[in-house]
């Protein structure tokens, strides 16, 4: 449909068909964050082991859209063996590709610092989302996960 | 069909906005409604040469102002078939006039312990003042469960109203499009000594209205999902129980004397319009009404009978298994208010490929998450109709549904 | 001068109305203001083009028309100088605004016997919640008094607020003009350990506004008396207060989930946001906003001291021990809110006598009846002037009062 | 001013300068009923004295607009002396001439009955109020004491 290739990639709906590591861990030793957008109903859990600096091994549930489970499917993918200080890194540039449109719609002034350079970080498949940026209201479709992902990693980490 | 829609259509100039070239396509309007052009002008025409303070200035464009402000009160009474004027109170909302008596009324009515009866298919706007009460008097909550084609499961009404102190219940459900039958409803809480609160939220836009007849303690609705502008709505409450209930808020209009140590309130409906009311929304409400007489409620309830059956059995015959429509198929007992199912596609995709037409619905929990939970999905995709959709929209509905299976072939 | 009046009144469509031949000259904006065409367009265009529901629905026109509204809450954001988006809650009115805080912060913060001072020149949307409040938590009211020329009387300002939990204060008197010195009253507080809460009402539409400067809490105004449209006022709170606070009203949008036995309530400002919100309304109040940056409320007060100053100086001189002009003389600390008392004649039969030319002002209690009985009248007739108001409006008020003088001769 | 003779007529103008039986009787023997208008803060006591089916006296007092004001004074000079059923029927007399716009002010539908006669009662003075009807909003404050008159022998007469 035209107008719509730039959301529904086939990478996306090629991670929503087939969502990696789908399925929960034990908590503990796994630690587990909430994610909810009121909006549509998506749901999501994160499970998160972290060892020795590195994120040994991500599990997510829940349910939702083909935006937000894909984002959800991909991230689990990127970040899984990564260290944690990757990882982060991972979620400030995921955020960044999606930051612009995601405050102006929050509302907020968009502050006209100069942003981060993220171009060391490689996000590969990620990058498929970068077109949910032209859809404003999916930008929450798709970050969703990535928050969820923040607080687990706060959690681990504390 | 009973209305002359592609007529109906030219008098809402948002519907021939185009986006990308295609007509738009709203599907939308149990959320709220588009406004006609009628509305729009009774609104600016007013602002641009009558506006006036109402109830407090004394010259001339001030009462001018007044008696048009209170010209639509009457309107109003008119259009639900109030007994009396003043028992029709000006809200922002009808979610105002919900938290009005809930909080209001309940208050000063109920204790500790006490029961109220709600059903399974209520708005947030009917359920979540209740909490906030509960919190204060920790009721009961019963709660009216459905059948499995989304209509009010009665089996157990009595014992569910035994000892209860009110019983408040949507007119029609925003999901399921089901109607529900308020007068045996309200007959039952009467005999079991409980009042009744309706929302007349989904009702009021899309049938006669007649709150005598319902048999009803209060009633609540929106002026913008009944053709009128956002900023105002309606509650209408039996005389004796609002002059018997405390204020809601307090402020100006709503008093006769103000003491340092006390108040004294005012005769109604000032009682429960504290501060300055929606004035030019009230001459836009007032308009809406007009022209809804003009088209006739009964030839609209009419219309939607006839959409909704074609739009029910056409996607069903187009669609088989693939589309799971939620609520009654007779529609004698529901509106043309559609939720729905399809191939497992999340209804916020569905909703997002129906866009790329201009067909707008709405995906979601629809404020109505106790019913989403029983319905076991986390949101649904609905297309609701009003006077100014035909079959055309119905047709647009399902070919973007076609678009939606192609992409998520799977 | 420092505005160009004649070419702003033209702005104003409801000024070039005639009634029996003769202009209106439009004294009562402290009551209600008029509206610019540019406003109104704001408002037919939207319902004309973009009207869709907002924050619920997904598509393009929702989104958009979601866009627009949270645009103009950036407006007012801006207008007030608020440090956070989240911090400014639509509301119907100024009145709902103070409601919120005092019955909700206070349901929640405040205990029996707690004290809570007030000023004697409150209006009572500042005055009847706190008596609300008080017949459930037996509240202490203090009440700053005034001195003789209708300014707050301070000298014992510390011990009033000794031990109070909250200050609640006009920032101006909509009677009397006034402008009460709002840093040191907030700080005031502050050092007591009360909070404060500003009725903004009548400040915001004739000052520059900087909430944060204020040093207040909360502060509420209306939109309606600033060039916008009725139907929407708006709370401003810090977001520590407005996040320990329970929610006022129940419903829509308010929430992040809801079941059965209970609910979570959504971020700000949604918390305080029950129900669908005045969205063609905050479209106006945005153009509003718009329209009073563009003439700069720098300006805007400028020329209210002048023009204040002028018809004080004239009337006095024209009528001399014939008229009482309440309230401080000085501009620096009154706007151009002028009430006062002639010959002893009832200001509802002044009133009457200048609306026979057209010049409209207000007879009555202006909702202020504590300070009417410290005025000791019943009632005083009110001239307010605006922006669009000139010399030509303040000599045609007193060419009429001279219309008053002939009739009641005696 | 032009427009205005209708509303203040000089015998208008003469009650309000000059009021009849103003002042105040003790209660008991006399019965005493408070009125208010909350629009413009007028306030008015009428005091009652009814014996043998009379109004044996009437003294009025409290503050208000001249409509108000010499409608009461009127009012008390026409009562005083009369009948009971006299004062009950010029009282509907009364509100019957300024009730058309009464009822239309106050919003409520105007039904179409046939109005009662009242062409035997003599309203004299009174008739001078006739005038206010054009005025709407003063409609109330002509009102006020009749209204207060009502309570007041309802309360004689229990
Ligand atoms: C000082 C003041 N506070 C509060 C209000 C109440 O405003 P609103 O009637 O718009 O709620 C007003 C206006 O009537 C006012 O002048
Ligand atoms: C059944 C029902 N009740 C109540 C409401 C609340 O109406 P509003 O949001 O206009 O206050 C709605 C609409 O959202 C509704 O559909």
């Amino acid at each position: 449909m035209p107008g719509l290739e730039d959301l529904y990639r086939e990478i996306i709906l090629d991670h929503y068909r087939s969502p990696r590591n789908r399925g929960t861990l034990e908590t503990p030793p796994a630690h587990m964050a909430k994610g909810h957008n009121p909006l549509c109903g998506d749901e999501i859990q994160v499970y998160l082991i972290v060892g020795d600096g590195y994120v040994e091994d991500v599990k997510i549930s829940g349910q939702g859209c083909s935006i937000s489970q894909s984002s959800a499917s991909m991230m689990s993918a990127a970040v899984k063996g990564k260290t944690v200080h990757e990882a982060r890194r991972m979620i400030d540039a995921f955020r960044s590709m999606m930051s612009v449109h995601e405050r102006a719609v929050a509302g907020n002034r968009i502050d006209h610092e100069e942003p981060d350079d993220y171009s060391d970080v490689k996000l590969g498949d990620l990058d498929a989302l970068r077109g949910v940026v032209k859809f404003p209201v999916r930008i929450k479709c798709a970050t969703l996960s990535w928050n969820t992902l923040t607080q687990a990693l706060e959690e681990a980490t504390a | 069909m009973s209305l002359d829609v592609a007529r109906l259509k030219k008098d809402f100039p948002v519907l021939e906005r185009e986006i990308d070239g295609k007509p738009l396509v709203y599907l939308d309007s149990a959320n709220s409604s588009q406004k006609p052009q009628q509305v729009i002008d009774a609104m600016s025409r007013f602002m641009e040469t009558s506006y006036g303070p109402v109830s407090r200035s004394a010259y001339q464009l001030a009462a001018n102002a007044t008696e048009l402000f209170e010209g639509a009160r009457q309107k109003v009474q008119r259009f639900i078939n109030a007994s009396k004027l003043e028992e029709v109170v000006f809200t922002k909302n009808a979610t105002e006039a919900l938290n009005t008596v809930i909080q209001s009324w309940g208050r000063a009515n109920l204790h500790d312990g006490d029961a109220v009866v709600l059903t399974q298919m209520e708005h947030h706007a009917n359920i979540v003042p209740w909490h906030i009460l509960s919190a204060e008097k920790h009721l009961e909550l019963r709660w009216v469960p459905l059948t499995d084609d989304g209509q009010l499961d009665l089996t157990h009404l009595d014992q569910l109203l035994d000892g209860a102190k009110a019983f408040s219940v949507t007119a029609m459900s925003n999901v399921l499009g089901t109607l529900t039958p308020i007068r045996l409803l309200t007959d039952a809480a009467r005999a079991a000594g409980a009042i009744s609160i309706v929302d007349g939220c989904q009702f009021v836009p899309h049938n006669v209205t007649d709150v005598q007849a319902m048999g009803a303690d209060f009633f609540a609705f929106s002026s913008h999902k009944m053709c009128g502008p956002s900023g105002i709505g309606v509650l209408w409450g039996r005389e004796q129980l609002l002059e018997a209930m405390p204020p809601f808020m307090g402020g100006g209009n709503m008093i006769s004397d103000v003491r340092l140590d006390g108040f004294d309130v005012a005769e109604l409906p000032a009682k429960f319009e504290a501060g300055t009311p929606p004035i030019t929304e009230a001459i836009g409400l007032g308009a809406a009404i007009d022209y809804l007489d003009e088209v006739g409620m009964d030839n609209v309830r009419r219309h939607e009978m006839d959409i909704a059956g074609y739009t029910i059995t056409m996607l069903k015959e187009r669609f088989g298994d693939d589309i799971t429509i939620y609520g009654p198929d007779n529609v004698e007992v529901r509106g043309a208010t559609i939720s729905f199912a399809f191939r497992g596609i999340h209804p916020h995709d569905i909703s997002q490929v129906l866009d790329q037409t201009n067909v707008c619905v709405r995906a979601g929990h629809h404020c109505a998450k106790p019913l989403m939970r029983i319905l076991d999905t986390p949101a649904t995709t609905r297309a609701s109709f009003y006077l100014y959709n035909d079959e055309s929209d119905a047709d647009a509905l399902a070919n973007a549904l076609d678009g939606a299976s192609d992409i998520f072939n799977f």
